[in-house]
């Protein structure tokens, strides 16, 4: 069970005050009726859905009733970092690759 | 391949069991194949089966990056069932159903399907109308299947609390005669078995790393023990299918949730059926060894950890003891988790994809393995030719993009 | 006035009114506090409630002015006067819980909305839609382990805190407003579970029932 | 019942049990007696109880082997009332008590004398690993009968047949440093944790804490050992910052460190809980524990040797018999052969002897073994025996002799001569497997260690593992292990801890040990008698081979062919000699053939402590409105509706006889449409919404138009997902101009104020509009029917002048004395009131207007007319008539559709993809039963041609059916390929029992469809 940092609360809290709600960065798309039917579905459906660093959107349900964004890595399930909403992450699926790729240089077991 | 029987036991166990064959060869990758599986489990060794087997395509390799089996064909709670609400999937299902009838023969494995029947239970009036309405879908598709009320639940499973005493009071349920349940490793093992003996190549610890793809047209993957060739490539990897796909160069509708099960320990006999209740959301059956086998909730998140949350372990056993008090002092041995791919619509993708000869067969949510053999069968054909096979067809990628999507779970009711 | 509508949903009048906790005691009864009572539980029913909406900034000194109390900036503050009598809690950045004597809820809305005028905000009265049970004994703490995911512990959850988190199936905002008592803001619908669920979970320290 | 008092092995000192006192216990009908602090399995053993069970698969009879939470036979049936009993119970880890009563789970009719064991000595051949995949397929129709006879004989255990009657609990702890583990390494980590000032938690399964040190040969400070625990333990009692429990296994470890600990807190007491004080206690509590940093002190388990005949009883772990002569003064047998590879084996020869009893020899496999111990064996006079291990135990329900041979394990191969040793007893150890499981239920693999002959575990960040765990076992390092993580576990968590100054450890030195796990026997594996791997699922060497020549090459392949490790002791004993085993045949090394990895949990957990509180009454909360004590005393009966309570029907009594439902719906239907009638609406959500922007939020996520919608107006509004599926309905009111007041659907109230945030915060933050849940704070009272004008207007100071309040009008006032706003729309066509006050009021407006209304008629009415009514006005009721694939032109509601509004809100984009712009969509409407007697199945499936073959194609389906008493008719509202098309068109429903249903497709408004009758 997680363990998870709520921006806004500004303090750890268990995963049941939590709901997911999917993949963060979802945008909808500003033209609706200029999209595509497949543009549409892939607003709808269609996600990224990584086997590791992920950004997903969370709501503090039972709190502040706050959405924010959660990067973790879907199979250590660490989380990496939470930032509120409108924000972007620090941490990204390349940005971590760069990590290991520098201490894998440097001979650092990582 | 060596055929089993009780007689060649009898042989065997003379002989000190040395001369037992193995079930399958440990092959080296030829350079080309006619088609690649991607994917060793269940669904993946049943299509390369049929291939072999029904549409005379024997040169085929099974690509497993593990060992075969051991995702979630070895992770889930066996129910087979074919009792769905929509044409599609109950057309599915249904050939899937008639598959494993006769699966045990066909295979020379005994697959223990055991047809000890399925109920869903019904708590609410809404539960009942959804009831009612699956199952006179059921019945005019083909599939058995008869209401049951209160007292027709409590005559086939005795122990369990059918009072009103209860916080949602069963109402009746759905009962299929002919579900069950069956030994998932069995599943992976004898189709294992059959298509090595058919000449296909299963080559395990070998995990794709790449697709060679030119001009939109996939030509073989890229591996850790090097490249393979193959005009025709299917991916049946739950658990991996996003990854395979971006790999591919395209998204699929899919997300990877963690599903838990759990045993208690070994009981003596108790329980002859199988008990699906998805409103207090727990499902039930007890296994050929004993043991209570119990299936969980999904987890929320995504996940590739094979392994989830533990209030849903505790939500599920909640409900367990809500339908059977007596087992408050039975005890849970152990949980595990696989990796299910969810779609939208809770029914699987069986589809051609943006790359041409590049096929998918994936999120089948929780209702893979039930699924296994009428997968493996319309994936099969469906590779053979080049074009969906019938059955097959709906469950197109691109429903997604069309709108046509097939809502098991809004109207069913039942999500495993 | 941010053109929202007030109305006074409480009557002078000699009405009978039935507190959330009514129904509960008729059925499930409620055991006297006695000497080996580890835990009391008490039931102030019929408070003013109102959630305040909006920034801090907006609300800030309309809420000193108004009510005489600081609006806790900080998540988690619970802020009250004196006599511990109104109170004002942070449930999120833009959203506070002010619970003051019953009947002074609507005089005080009246008067936040004079004061904060055309900004934007929100206040709305859900006095009747939530009770508030109070806990005390040298047990409450455990009873509270038992029944809310939350660290309880005084280092962690110090007089002055407040937080809204999971209590047993339900869910509360968990208060402390003095070393001794803990508060417990459940919505009416549920108040019978959460009643329920504390006489069974604080049996084994003879709860009491003050009426 | 005969009597066994004898106790005979129980030496004449020594032990941690309690002399004084007796307890008399009964297995397998047998009374026998022990003393307080003994398990049920040393007072087996101190009785000379050899067999205590049958085995599985072969029904073999099996003895106890180990002394705690490894035990792999000694499971069984505890209880002497039904309700009471407890399935699987391991003797090694129940606490005697007085009248303890318990049997063996296996064995027809008895454990001595079991019918089963002459099929699995006649039929243990036939029974190789898969044996049942390769038979029972012929004919196919047998195989329901061959099961049954195959499950006849699985199981352990057995349910209990009543509902349990103890209670369990849960309390959810918060700790900066969780110390899993009260031996050495987990005393001196805790004490150093608990100096720091940090939080601590110390959990041990054991009932006493202390763990090797209380049976320990070695001295701290040249004081036994178990003194330096006694004393921390004191220590540790007196600090505030921390919680020590004893009788807690640490059973799971989850993510982010959230272990549960299941706390036995009664189970040594007796099969139910007693009474405290005379108040119920809980049987067992789970510790919900989220940790800062966790340290896993858990020790090791021994590895017994695998060779023939290993499971004959008195066959024991080498450190298990230690422990019964130290811990429980029992010495469980007479004369003992050991058999070792190591030097931690020769505490087992040194304590039988001290016990006084005959060690017949020790076998070591080394051939020069060398050392303290060794120096120590022989200085006992003790014959040792080297380059050699015991290949053979003989005996039938005990150990006989000990066939002992040279060996060489290279080349896995008898070298000599074997000699047979006249013993009763044959202890074996092959070295020490580090306790990983819970580093490994954290998804971490744990890595081999050839030095240690081990895995050890790998770590997530904030774990750490010490002493034992960690593959240390000389006493002084793991104690300075234990006091590094408790330092370092506090300094993680912001707590400086002080030096901790240990005691001096005072041990032998240990020699290198000797890598054996299968001894070879002269016979090749296939053809040697069986040598035991899993000992409770009857794995054999013999099994784990077979399955290699066969394919399985994995490790958790041969795991699963052959059932190793899944028994309910989770292969503590056998994993790693299966994993050698395996890795010998397939001619690869350990780490190879793969890792072990564990699940939770560690030891199984009763699913009462799981579930804790959360069961009978208090499953699942029942949420009430302010009015249900009302309608509990006027007889109602109660609808599920999500969690709430909602009155379905109110049957009353007609002449001594209780109306059925379908009377009493009748009698409420026609008082609404006749007269008035009352109901309880107070669950329909309600959500506040006040700001600037919220009517340009309202337009946005309802479907249909809001700009206009005057301050005192209502209207209906239709919510959908951006896929264009209908989700949630209800109406809204305009109060003032920034403030409208949504109702939800009763269900749907949570999700949609949900739903209204995640667009407002993640989609649109500059719309200024706050949402705020009043779904409680309201009571709402519907009251409809032609008579409720008159009825208001007696209790109202609101003007009810038709011009005035008009029909989609709101208006406040008092009702009944009370503050009200009174809202005029209608879910039954007919003149509808529905009067909102405080909920605190609720209950004295309720009975007011009884009161008033008794001379109207005014009836209560419940859910199932409510429906009954909308249908026959053709209102829709959100996950009834629709599923979660319907849009609101399949509803025929383009009506309630904006296509022009300037932003493109939720859902209309979707309506334009090519599924959803198809003609034949499924599409509302009525059914009128060409029978009007019939009232159709609801759920019943529409078909054009009955006449088809099956698979028939179906049309749509009846989502709503009833009897109106109104019509005096069945109707029907269901969903119909191209229904809006199809009015006056025939379809059929065939049935269950035969019968196929006419109807016509009609309008889906039944009754008034002009509206007239709600507005007047």
């Amino acid at each position: 069970m997680f363990y998870i940092y709520c921006p806004y609360c500004g303090e750890h809290r268990e995963e049941e005050e939590f709901h997911p709600k999917g993949q963060a960065h979802i945008e909808r798309p500003k033209e609706p009726e200029a999209c595509s039917d497949e543009e549409w579905g892939d607003y709808l459906f269609f996600r990224d859905n990584p086997r590791g660093v992920h950004h997903e959107l969370w709501v503090h349900a039972v709190g502040c009733r706050k959405f924010f964004n959660v990067t973790r890595h879907t199979v250590t399930y660490e989380i990496l970092e939470t930032y509120k909403m409108g924000e972007q992450p620090s941490i990204t699926a390349d940005s971590q690759n760069q990590v290991a790729a520098a201490s894998r240089q440097e001979g650092v077991r990582a | 391949m060596q055929r089993y029987s009780g007689f060649g036991l009898a042989k065997h166990a003379l002989s000190h069991h040395e001369n037992w064959e193995r079930q399958w060869r440990n092959p080296t990758p030829k350079k080309q194949y006619d088609v690649i599986i991607v994917g060793g489990g269940g669904h993946g060794l049943a299509t390369a089966y049929y291939l072999a087997k029904e549409f005379g395509v024997k040169n085929v390799a099974v690509i497993e990056k593990g060992w075969l089996g051991g995702g979630n064909t070895a992770r889930n709670t066996t129910i087979v069932r074919s009792n769905y609400l929509w044409d599609e999937a109950a057309a599915l299902y249904e050939h899937a159903m008639k598959l494993w009838e006769g699966l045990s023969q066909d295979l020379n494995y005994n697959v223990m399907f055991s047809q000890r029947g399925v109920l869903n239970l019904g708590h609410t009036l809404q539960d009942m109308r959804d009831i009612q309405r699956r199952v006179n879908a059921n019945r005019l598709n083909g599939i058995d299947g008869e209401v049951l009320d209160a007292k027709g639940v409590q005559e086939l499973v005795p122990i369990m609390d059918c009072s009103s005493r209860a916080r949602y009071p069963v109402m009746g349920a759905s009962w299929q005669p002919r579900a069950g349940v069956a030994r998932h490793d069995a599943v992976a093992w004898g189709y294992a078995r059959g298509a090595d003996a058919h000449g296909v190549d299963i080559l395990q610890q070998t995990e794709v790393t790449g697709f060679k793809i030119r001009d939109g047209q996939v030509y073989g993957v890229h591996t850790n023990r090097g490249d393979i060739e193959a005009k025709t490539v299917g991916c049946v990897a739950a658990g991996n299918s996003s990854v395979l796909a971006k790999m591919a160069g395209f998204n699929l509708p899919l997300e990877s949730h963690p599903l838990q099960a759990l045993v208690s320990e070994p009981l003596k006999p108790i329980l002859d059926t199988v008990v699906m209740s998805n409103h207090v959301h727990g499902y039930i059956s007890q296994s050929d060894k004993g043991d209570l086998v119990i299936g969980a909730g999904i987890d929320g998140y995504n996940g590739y950890g094979q392994r989830g949350s533990y209030p849903t372990v505790e939500h599920t056993l909640q409900a367990i003891v809500e339908m059977f008090p007596i087992f408050s002092r039975v005890r849970m041995n152990r949980q595990w988790g696989g990796i299910v791919d969810t779609c939208p619509d809770a029914c699987p993708i069986l589809s051609k994809t943006p790359v041409k000869g590049l096929f998918f067969n994936c999120g089948w949510g929780t209702g893979g393995f039930k699924a296994t053999p009428g997968s493996g069968h319309v994936f099969a054909a469906s590779l053979a030719k080049g074009e969906m096979h019938p059955i097959a067809e709906p469950f197109s990628m691109f429903r997604f993009h069309s709108g046509a999507l097939i809502d098991e779970h809004g109207a069913a009711g039942v999500a495993h | 006035m941010s053109n929202a509508a007030t109305f006074d949903t409480r009557t002078d009048s000699a009405i009978p009114v039935e507190p959330p906790l009514a129904y509960s005691y008729r059925r499930s009864g409620a055991p006297a506090a006695g000497p080996e009572s580890r835990v009391i539980l008490r039931e102030r029913a019929l408070l003013g409630h109102l959630v305040l909406r909006g920034g801090a900034i907006v609300l800030d000194e309309a809420v000193r002015e108004v009510l005489g109390l600081n609006l806790p900036g900080e998540p988690q503050g619970l802020v009250q006067d004196e006599r511990g009598e109104r109170s004002i809690q942070w449930l999120s950045p833009d959203e506070w819980l002010v619970i003051v004597p019953g009947g002074e809820e609507f005089e005080l809305e009246t008067r936040l909305r004079e004061r904060l005028g055309d900004a934007h905000y929100a206040i709305s009265d859900v006095s009747g839609g939530q009770t508030l049970l109070e806990l005390s004994g040298e047990a409450a703490r455990e009873l509270l382990m038992k029944t809310v995911i939350y660290d309880v512990h005084p280092s962690h959850f110090p007089v002055g805190r407040g937080v809204t988190t999971v209590f047993a199936k339900a869910t509360t905002i968990l208060r402390r407003p003095s070393e001794e008592r803990w508060e417990l803001v459940v919505r009416r619908s549920f108040a019978d579970y959460c009643y329920r669920w504390l006489l069974d979970a604080g049996e084994e320290y003879a709860i009491g029932v003050v009426r | 019942m005969s009597q066994s008092n004898k106790q005979e092995h129980r030496l004449a000192k020594g032990g941690r049990i309690d002399r004084s006192r007796t307890l008399s216990f009964t297995f397998n009908g047998q009374s026998y007696q022990g003393h307080p602090g003994d398990t049920l399995a040393s007072a087996l053993l101190a009785n000379g109880v050899d067999i205590v069970n049958r085995s599985f698969k072969y029904s073999r009879p099996r003895g106890i082997v180990a002394a705690g939470a490894e035990e792999p036979n000694a499971v069984v049936q505890l209880g002497s009332t039904e309700a009471g009993q407890v399935p699987n119970v391991r003797a090694t880890q129940q606490a005697l008590f007085a009248g303890l009563t318990a049997r063996g789970t296996n064995g027809w009719p008895n454990v001595q004398r079991d019918m089963m064991g002459l099929v699995g000595k006649l039929g243990g051949k036939f029974m190789p690993p898969g044996f049942y995949y390769k038979t029972f397929m012929a004919p196919a129709s047998m195989w329901m009968t061959y099961e049954k006879y195959i499950r006849k004989s699985a199981g352990l255990g057995r349910s209990p047949m009543e509902a349990d009657p103890d209670t369990y609990d849960h309390l959810h702890q918060h700790c900066d440093v969780l110390v899993v583990g009260a031996g050495p390494a987990g005393l001196a980590a805790a004490l150093a944790a608990a100096r720091s000032g940090a939080r601590v938690i110390v959990a041990d399964e054991q009932e006493e804490m202390g763990g090797s040190l209380l049976d320990s040969r070695e001295t701290l400070d040249d004081k036994p050992a178990d003194q330096w625990a006694a004393q921390v333990l004191e220590e540790l009692a007196g600090c505030e910052n921390v919680t020590l429990l004893a009788r807690t296994t640490a059973n799971g470890y989850h993510d982010h460190h959230f272990v549960t600990l299941h706390e036995r807190r009664t189970e040594h007491l007796g099969e139910t809980a007693p009474l405290a004080n005379g108040r119920r206690q809980v049987r067992s509590r789970m510790h919900r524990v989220r940790a800062g940093q966790v340290i896993l002190a858990t020790g090791a388990h021994e590895r017994p040797l695998v060779y023939a005949g290993n499971d004959v009883p008195g066959n024991l772990l080498a450190g298990a018999v230690s422990t019964y002569i130290r811990r429980y003064g029992v010495a469980p047998g007479n004369k003992l052969v050991l058999s070792t590879s190591n030097d931690y084996g020769y505490r087992a020869a040194l304590d039988w002897k001290e016990a006084g009893r005959e060690v017949v020899a020790i076998v070591d496999v080394r051939q020069a073994p060398a050392g303290e111990w060794v120096e120590a064996a022989r200085a006992q006079g003790i014959k040792i025996i080297t380059g050699s291990a015991v290949i053979e135990a003989k005996g039938g329900s005990r150990v006989s002799a000990a066939r002992v041979a040279r060996i060489d394990i290279d080349a896995f191969k008898v070298t000599g001569q074997a000699e047979t040793l006249t013993c009763d007893t044959i202890a074996s150890s092959g070295g020490y497997s580090p306790v990983i499981h819970l580093a490994s239920h954290t998804g971490a693999r744990p890595t081999w260690r050839d030095d240690l002959l081990g895995f050890v575990p790998s770590l997530v960040k904030g774990v750490q593992a010490c002493g034992g765990a960690n593959g240390t076992y000389a006493l002084g390092e793991v104690l300075a292990d234990g006091v590094e993580a408790g330092i370092k576990a506090a300094a993680a968590t912001g707590h400086a801890a002080p030096a901790v100054s240990l005691p001096q450890a005072k041990q032998l030195e240990q020699g290198p040990a000797a890598a054996l796990f299968q001894v070879p026997h002269e016979k090749p594996t296939l053809r040697a008698p069986k040598q035991f791997v899993d000992l409770q699922n009857d794995v054999t060497a013999a099994g784990i081979e077979l399955a290699t020549r066969e394919g399985f090459e994995s490790i958790e392949h041969v795991k699963r062919y052959t059932a190793m490790g899944f028994g309910t002791d989770q292969g503590k004993l056998g994993n790693i000699n299966g994993m050698a085993i395996a890795a010998r045949c397939l001619n690869k090394s350990i780490p190879e053939v793969g890792t072990t990895v564990f699940r939770p949990n560690y030891t199984p957990v009763t699913f009462g402590a799981i579930v804790g509180r959360h069961c009978r009454d208090l499953f699942d909360p029942e949420r009430y409105t302010a009015l249900h004590q009302w309608h509990v005393e006027n007889g109602a009966e109660f609808e599920d509706v999500g969690q709430w309570k909602r009155p379905w029907y109110y049957p009353q009594r007609v002449n001594g006889k209780v109306e059925t439902m379908h009377e009493a719906v009748a009698r409420e239907c026609s008082a609404v449409r006749e007269k008035i009638g009352i109901l309880d609406a107070s669950t329909l959500g309600k959500i506040d919404i006040q700001g600037p922007d919220a009517r340009e939020f309202l337009a946005r996520i309802y479907t249909n138009k809001w700009e206009k919608l005057a301050v005192g107006k209502c209207r209906y509004g239709l919510m959908c997902k951006d896929d264009g599926m209908v989700t949630d309905d209800g109406v809204t009111s305009c109060l003032a101009e920034n403030h409208f007041l949504m109702t939800t659907t009763t269900g749907g109230a949570a999700a949609i104020l949900e739903w209204l945030e995640l667009w407002h915060q993640t989609e649109w933050p500059e719309l200024d509009v706050y949402f705020s849940s009043v779904t409680d704070h309201w009571a709402t009272m519907t009251i409809t029917g032609p008579e409720a004008r008159k009825l208001l207007a007696e209790i109202t100071d609101i003007d009810l002048d038709k011009e005035s309040f008009k029909f989609m009008d709101w208006r406040s006032g008092k009702v009944a004395d009370v503050p009200a706003r009174v809202y005029r729309i209608s879910f039954t066509g007919e003149l509808t009131y529905e009067i909102n006050v405080q909920a605190n009021y609720a209950m004295q407006v309720w009975q007011t207007l009884f009161k008033h209304g008794e001379k109207y008629g005014l009836t209560p009415y419940g859910t199932e007319t409510m429906h009954v009514l909308r249908a026959e006005k053709g209102f829709i009721i959100v996950g009834q008539e629709t599923d979660g694939s319907v849009t609101p032109e399949d509803l025929g509601m383009q009506w309630c559709v904006g296509y022009d509004k300037p932003f493109s809100w939720i859902g209309k984009r979707a309506l334009t993809r090519s599924d959803t712009k198809r003609e034949n969509r499924k599409q509302l409407v009525g059914l009128k039963p060409k029978d009007p007697k019939v009232v159709l199945e609801e759920g019943a499936q529409i078909v054009f041609d009955p006449k088809h073959a099956i698979p028939m194609p179906m049309a749509g389906h009846v989502t709503s059916s009833y009897y109106s008493p109104t019509l005096d008719s069945g109707f029907a509202l269901a969903v119909v390929k191209g229904g809006h098309n199809k009015l006056g068109e025939t379809v059929y429903l065939p049935m269950a029992d035969g019968q196929t249903h006419e109807a016509e497709i009609v309008s889906p408004i039944f009754y008034d469809p002009k509206g007239e009758r709600q507005h007047v």
